[in-house]
């Protein structure tokens, strides 16, 4: 269809995201935009359940949370090496798909909200045992840690999580366009007409979970690298609502949705909180965030992609193709 | 004999289909219209759009001379319209009964005496009567589903395949049950059981690409082999 | 034994209350099936206006009802023009009750400030009476007796009139149900409000069980309203009061004979119902 | 560019090259403004401002330059305190960072400013980490820290042969300050038979309560931060009734307020407006009354103005100077007027060694909430904290 | 010859109530087999135990000899037993061509390629186009499925199932609901399919001069028992199936053919 043309936009945005810093020269900027990066790493992990497989997890910050205390605990304990740092990242991907493996196992059978809840139970019992396990956490201050010297320099840290995003983002875009990620696409929408095919919707499941889980898991490294610091709110719930809310704001099941919503939500945030200090009325700007959001689902019901992409298709043919996000919408989650 | 019902130049959108282009027919009081054509033609959508479900963007539905286009759904319900939709419309979490309860308008005597009438006619209904509905077979699902439209005092029933999925047996007991009702209730018919159809039928209308394309007395169909042939494909 | 019966009262006396937080979201979610985020910022706005009227007019009652209005009040603007576009999604609910929420605790910092707020208890509930070891809490049985009325009250608007069917039908298959002469969107206007309601009462009960209310106690709370929702049986009135006294319960032993598990009781208790009875405790098997 | 990093360095230089540098000093004040922490927030921020005047005389300028302070809102999550901190290094380039009222925000603060050599003045976070394991040259606290409560807290309470009981919130706040007080406590001869850790988000603490009167303490020591409190249910449960003494840190008004169930309790406290009798203090209450519509000023107000005037102090004894080595030198050691009477920055970790109050909850007329009444004022060296970096 | 498709006693109880009862059949390869019954009768409930979507309280299931009693709906599908729903049972959001792609692919054994893009496998295309074709829906192959109406979700039911190729292919009412017009189509596809002579098809349908047409052998399941079991002759001249089952119109009906 129109992909190429969309192929081109992605690599000139890319390409125009890799030479900015050297353009522009604004460090908060670049902070702002690794950060941006690393939550769209985020959310296209969980997009890759809630826009592809049609399920919501509310205990995915389990994962992301794994691999940030990961790395804070291996640059802390030992040398803050590059040697160190990979081997961090090995762990990670490890931990992340044997517990991504796991509850999925475990979880996956249930039914949507119950499911929701289970991964809710579970990425709670990961709060409490980093809050519990002090001698190695720190508890709930948590504590900071030094990093690698390939990772010091912020604008080389902006292209890392630049490189990372455009990494998973190709890579997730293959997964998702494959005729695996075609069947993902079958278990959102009927899951048991998926059975009787012939695929084993399960395994499916625990595939896009563990891909998933893996993937926020890199969230988290580059999360904890970004701070230098790591304490428990990387398991809380709220890094959970944030990534759904980017997925959804954006438009689920369409992966540039997920880089867009953690776009608009890392910028409007930003900007809110600038416009605090001009005006008294964005003083309590949180409620301006709020209506954000309410607005966003009045105006872009399917999300930022989703609804730009429904208007494109209904203006070009008659018969719609696919919308995917729109998909998911009509219920079952 | 005074129209009940009275379609004209109905058009209806679905998003952006204009699926229905011109849909008119007149229902005469205590007869069954019988709706045909082929998969797709618009038989679902005009029972639709008369329910309200997917209202007309154009033209006028008259129901008693009045006029229910753009009423809501359940108002039109409230006029005395039963709707028997071509999926059943089961509420599957809720038991035989529990379905029937969400039904009814009125409990009175007529009501119960209407139901046992039905439950006879259908005793599997009785049988599994507090199993939810989404466990009951096929067949069982559309007894339920035409049981929930009868228990009602409607003037008008619009019936979407009511033979589909029964066994022949059980589409004699339906169509025997259409035929005593047509003394109080009339009926819009949507069937693909030629042998249904004709034999309650009083009228018809061939609906095609959303348009009425021709209509008569079901006489005259049973005996023109040529125009069953031209828009039905069948001799 | 002392301690049991302590434990067993308190615990009881708790789950209660978390009912009286959770009932509101079993019609809301367990009924009507909408994911409402903004739950929390209901009963937080309860519990601030009813402690604001009962201060201003020195009436516990005229506090509690006031709670209640106004719960009903927030009920019907949410529903009206925040839920009804997105019945049936999920996805656009999350969001969009999560924007709501937002609004909805900040405007209470607008409104009566950021700090929190001491809720005390009327002269004749406070206090307790002790009997050898066991002591027995005045606002903790006043809290299990308002649980007992609640349940019984929705429970008689749940299986003597049409309005359970209707709710649960119209979640399954809103079309039909309109077919069959029901408005059901006023129904579900109706239903959300009055789980709005108790969400308020909820909220305004709970300031002097602790003493102190404050903007962001909508959220933590919620989350334990899910929770008792979900393992009691999506749906299931009955599951919710007994899910919210198993929590109660297990919350309150817990942290007496495990303490160290204390943090982790209601996830704990959680995974283990859902892991055991996957559609909760009273939920029709799926 | 590629300076920017060691901008801050540069600049010094010129500084000391130059003989009269006018440049404005800039102060980098992070805080929450919004979420669970606004209301410390917003006290910090009233303090620093008035410290500010103070300090300066109203002039807002030391040794020739200007002092202009930047403000921003922390939302007490870690990450937007890195970004706000970034911010104020890099865009504003400020010469001091100053705050933050959550621990968390703040230990993700802490490696910037060694990173960017700039004095940080650590008010109002209370975690011993931060000028404990966390600590780094370029931190200075104004705040007290766990153990210096702790201490406080022992010192009001501990003796030869009393049994104490500890109540606190199952986290880091909790954790540490009990295992500081325990330390003190058993210093002073006292015998801790019972630690208690509570789900800081329970709302029925009545079963950990219980436990503590099966063991029948002599007292009950509580560490408790936060809204959802456990006073009303010490009352319930009929604690003092049996003999068990409680006694605690008195926290702000606010809180204060839900603490009328412990009236005539023995306590500590960091600050109450009227229990530091000095010039300053007696300053600071007019001005803030004056200034906020006859507010008085909160727990962490002084604070916000002591670290306004330790930088102000440091600045006066570096002629202006803002460099970081420099000021390091001058600071260590350092002491400097605040509404709590003297401060010193103690040499090994920075720590401002400080005045707390031992005090008594008592009813008065005319006030809506239990008022802190002083028993005595623990001295500085009373309540010095064990060094742990 | 050994059968392809065996039952011994298979029975199934849902909370007291017998839906199959003790019903032991034997289908020999590509043969014909209908299946009538008076609604309720338990005829797809024995389908659900054929396709694993249910375990039978009591006895077995055999294909090819081997007992497939306790394997799961995916494991049988890929044995070679496909099905197709009562009621329809579609991707409502995948066009029609997603839909019918979905099964070639899985037929093609392509389940777990997770690094190819999806149309380096064009052929897969090209197969369901053919498939679609054949059940006359090739022209709305780019319409989403629900947005078909009844009788074209029918059709779409019967083309996934067509797609899967298995060697048994059990039809639950593939007619139910699809125009008169288009019914002598359908028959024709399952004509063919019969007549190439390796498949085996199990069909229930309520339509008889249908199944009189197609059938080799008919069984009869009443209260979830076999009631009869033989050619369309025996069964049609069995009393209880006519009075029972086809009803006073239907034996004049069937007389006539
Ligand atoms: N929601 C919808 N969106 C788009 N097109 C639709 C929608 N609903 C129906 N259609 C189209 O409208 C046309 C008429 O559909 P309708 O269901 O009325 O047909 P029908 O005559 O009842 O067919 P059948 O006999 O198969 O039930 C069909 O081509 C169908 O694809
Ligand atoms: N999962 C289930 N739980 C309980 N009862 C069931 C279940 N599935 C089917 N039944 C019951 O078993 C009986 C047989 O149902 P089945 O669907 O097999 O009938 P059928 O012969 O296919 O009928 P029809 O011709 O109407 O489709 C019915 O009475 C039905 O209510
Ligand atoms: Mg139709
Ligand atoms: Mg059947």
């Amino acid at each position: 269809m129109f992909s190429n043309r969309m192929n081109v936009l992605y690599l000139l945005a890319a390409v125009f995201l890799a030479v900015l810093p050297f353009v522009y020269d604004s460090r908060s900027m670049l902070i702002l935009l690794s950060q941006v990066f690393i939550f769209a790493v985020l959310a296209m992990s969980y997009d890759i359940l809630l826009g592809y497989t049609g399920i919501v997890s509310f205990g995915h910050a389990m994962f992301f949370g794994i691999g940030a205390y990961t790395v804070g605990i291996f640059m802390k304990r030992f040398e803050p090496e590059t040697s160190y740092f990979l081997l961090a990242v090995l762990v990670t991907i490890l931990l992340t798909a044997v517990v991504s493996y796991f509850v999925g196992l475990l979880t996956l059978r249930l039914k949507s909200h119950f499911y929701a809840m289970l991964t809710l139970a579970f990425a709670g019992l990961f709060l409490v045992l980093a809050e519990k396990w002090r001698t190695v956490t720190y508890g709930n201050d948590g504590f900071t840690f030094r990093v690698p010297d390939f990772l010091k320099d912020r604008t080389d840290f902006y292209l890392i999580c630049l490189g990372s995003m455009v990494v998973v983002f190709i890579l997730l875009k293959r997964f998702t366009n494959s005729p695996l990620g075609k069947v993902l696409l079958a278990i959102r929408e009927n899951e048991q007409r998926t059975e009787s095919l012939g695929y084993s919707v399960l395994q499916y499941k625990v595939i896009a979970s563990v891909v998933s889980g893996v993937i926020a898991g890199i969230a988290g490294i580059l999360y904890a690298v970004s701070l230098r610091f790591v304490n428990t709110s990387v398991f809380t719930m709220d890094i959970t609502l944030d990534a759904l809310l980017m997925t959804i704001i954006g438009g689920v099941g369409t992966l540039v949705g997920a880089i867009i919503g953690a776009g608009i939500i890392e910028f409007s945030h930003h900007w809110l909180t600038a416009l605090a200090k001009v005006h008294w009325i964005f003083e309590r700007w949180i409620i301006f965030f709020g209506i954000i959001y309410i607005l966003a689902v009045m105006f872009f019901p399917m999300g930022i992609v989703g609804s730009l992409k429904k208007l494109k298709f209904s203006r070009k043919k008659k018969e719609p193709a696919s919308v995917n996000s729109d998909a998911v919408s009509q219920g079952k989650s | 004999m005074s129209t009940l019902l009275k379609l004209d130049q109905i058009q209806t959108f679905i998003g952006q289909y204009h699926i229905l282009q011109g849909v008119s027919f007149e229902v005469p009081k205590g007869e069954v219209t019988v709706l045909l054509g082929r998969n797709g033609a618009g038989k679902t959508t005009t029972l639709r759009t008369i329910m309200g479900l997917n209202p007309a963007a154009k033209g006028s539905v008259l129901f008693k001379g009045e006029e229910i286009k753009s009423l809501p759904t359940y108002t039109i319900a409230n006029k005395g319209i039963g709707y028997v939709p071509e999926d059943q419309g089961i509420f599957a979490d809720l038991t035989v009964e529990e379905n029937i309860k969400v039904a009814v308008k009125k409990e009175n005597d007529e009501t119960r005496q209407r139901l046992e009438w039905i439950l006879d006619l259908f005793p599997d209904l009785k049988k599994f009567w507090n199993k939810p509905g989404g466990l009951l077979s096929g067949g069982q699902k559309q007894m339920l589903s035409i049981a929930r439209a009868y228990v009602n005092n409607n003037e008008l029933l619009l019936i979407d395949e009511p033979s589909k999925g029964l066994a022949p047996i059980v589409v004699e007991k339906v169509m025997e049950s259409i035929q005593q009702m047509k003394e109080k209730t009339t009926i819009i018919l949507v069937e693909q059981n030629f042998m249904m159809a004709s034999t309650i039928g009083d009228s018809f209308y061939i609906i095609d690409d959303g348009r009425t394309v021709t209509n008569g007395s079901m006489n005259v169909l049973r005996e023109d082999e040529e125009m069953r042939r031209k828009y039905l494909g069948i001799a | 034994m002392d301690v049991l019966i302590n434990l067993s009262l308190n615990g009881l006396a708790t789950g209660m209350l978390i009912f009286l937080l959770a009932a509101g979201l079993t019609l809301i979610f367990g009924l009507m099936d909408v994911l409402n985020f903004a739950h929390g910022g209901l009963f937080a706005w309860g519990a601030y206006s009813g402690v604001w009227i009962y201060t201003s007019t020195g009436s516990f009652f005229a506090g509690i009802i006031g709670a209640i209005l106004t719960g009903m009040v927030l009920g019907i603007v949410t529903e009206r023009w925040i839920i009804k576009p997105v019945y049936g999604n999920h996805v656009q609910q999350i969001l969009i009750t999560l924007g709501l929420m937002l609004v909805l605790s900040e405007m209470l910092k607008v409104i009566w400030g950021p700090n929190q707020i001491s809720a005390a208890t009327p002269d004749y509930l406070s206090g307790s009476w002790e009997f050898g070891g066991i002591i027995i809490i005045k606002y903790r049985m006043f809290i299990i007796a308002v649980g007992f009325v609640v349940f019984l009250a929705v429970q008689y608007l749940l299986k003597r009139t049409k309005i359970g069917l209707v709710v649960r039908a119209g979640v399954m298959n809103k079309e039909m149900v309109q077919s069959l002469g029901i408005n059901i969107q006023k129904v579900f206007m109706f239903v959300f409000m009055i789980g709005a309601g108790m969400a308020a009462l909820g909220g305004m009960l709970l300031g002097p069980y602790s003493g102190v209310i404050y903007a962001d106690m909508g959220m933590e709370f919620a989350i334990l309203a899910f929770i008792v929702v979900v393992i009691g049986g999506m749906g299931s009135f009955t599951g919710s009061v007994m899910a919210a006294i198993l929590v109660g319960l297990s919350g309150s032993f817990m942290a007496y004979y495990v303490p160290d598990l204390a943090l982790a009781a209601n996830m704990l208790l959680m995974a283990v119902v859902l892991i055991f009875r996957p559609q909760g405790l009273f939920g029709a098997k799926g | 560019g590629s300076g920017t990093e060691k901008s801050g360095g540069t600049e010094g230089k010129e500084g000391k090259d130059e003989p009269k540098n006018t440049e404005p000093i800039k102060i980098g004040v992070l805080a929450s403004q919004t979420g669970g922490l606004e209301a410390y927030g917003k006290q910090t921020l009233r303090g620093f401002e008035l410290g500010l005047e103070y300090a300066t005389g109203g002039t807002n300028e030391v040794a020739g330059r200007k002092i202009e302070f930047i403000v921003e809102d922390t939302e007490t999550k870690p990450e937007v305190a890195v970004q706000k901190a970034t911010k104020l290094l890099e865009e504003d380039k400020v010469d001091f960072l100053v705050g933050s009222s959550s621990s968390g925000d703040t230990l993700a603060v802490l490696p910037l400013a060694e990173e960017y050599e700039k004095i940080m003045i650590v008010e109002p976070a209370v975690a011993d980490s931060i000028t404990g394991s966390e600590f780094n040259e370029y931190i200075f606290r104004t705040a007290r820290n766990s153990s210096q409560d702790a201490v406080a807290g022992a010192a009001a309470i501990a003796k030869k042969g009393v049994k104490i009981a500890t109540l606190a919130p199952d986290y880091s706040f909790g954790r540490d300050g009990v295992s500081a007080f325990k330390e003190a406590a058993e210093k002073l001869g006292a015998e801790i038979i019972h630690e208690e850790y509570a789900d800081p988000a329970a709302t029925d603490f009545t079963s950990n309560i219980q436990k503590i009167m099966d063991q029948k303490p002599d007292y009950l020591f509580v560490v408790w931060a936060g809204a959802n409190s456990p006073w009303n249910q010490i009352a319930d449960m009929k604690v003092q009734e049996k003999g068990i003494k409680i006694s605690t840190g008195a926290p702000d008004i606010a809180a204060l307020s839900t603490m009328e169930p412990l009236i005539g309790m023995e306590g500590f406290t960091v600050y109450y407006h009227d229990l530091p009798q000095n010039d300053i203090n007696k300053w600071l209450v007019d001005e803030h009354k004056k200034r906020f519509n006859g507010e008085l000023p909160d727990l962490f107000t002084p604070g916000g103005m002591t670290a306004a005037m330790a930088i102000v102090e440091a600045l006066k004894k570096t002629d202006g100077d803002a460099d970081s080595k420099k000021l390091i030198k001058t600071m260590e050691g350092m002491s400097f007027d605040t509404p709590k009477g003297k401060m010193t920055f103690r040499e090994e970790d920075h720590q401002a060694l400080q005045s707390l109050y031992a005090i008594k909850l008592e009813k008065k007329d005319g006030v809506n909430y239990p008022v802190p009444v002083l028993i005595r004022e623990l001295s500085p060296e009373e309540t010095a904290p064990p060094v742990r970096n | 010859m050994t059968a392809i498709l065996e039952t011994k006693d298979l029975s199934i109880t849902f909370g007291g109530h017998t839906a199959v009862d003790s019903v032991s059949i034997s289908v020999p390869p590509n043969h014909f087999k209908s299946i009538i019954g008076p609604n309720g009768a338990g005829k797809t409930t024995f389908f659900n135990l054929l396709s694993g979507q249910l375990i039978p309280t009591e006895g077995q299931v055999f294909f090819k000899g081997n007992e497939i009693t306790r394997l799961s709906p995916t494991k049988r599908t890929r044995a070679g037993i496909g099905r197709s729903f009562q009621i329809t049972n579609v991707f409502p959001n995948l066009t029609v061509m997603e839909n019918v792609r979905l099964a070639v692919q899985s037929h093609e054994g392509v389940r777990y390629q997770m690094l190819k893009h999806f149309r380096s496998y064009n052929q897969f295309e090209k197969q369901a186009e053919e498939w679609l074709k054949l059940v006359l829906l090739d022209d709305r192959k780019d319409a989403l499925a629900r947005n078909l109406a009844h009788g074209e979700k029918r059709k779409l039911e019967i083309a996934m199932l067509l797609a899967l190729n298995t060697e048994v292919l059990l039809l639950d009412e593939p007619t139910a609901g699809m125009s008169l017009e288009e019914v002598p189509a359908i028959l024709d596809v399952i004509r063919k399919i019969k007549q190439r002579g390796d498949r085996t098809i199990v069909l229930i349908e309520h339509k008889m001069d249908m199944i009189m047409d197609l059938s080799d052998t008919i069984m009869v399941l009443f209260n979830g028992a076999l009631l009869a079991d033989g050619t369309p002759e025996e069964i049609m001249k069995n009393e209880t199936v006519q009075s029972a089952y086809l009803g006073g119109l239907h034996s004049e009906h069937a007389a006539k053919a």
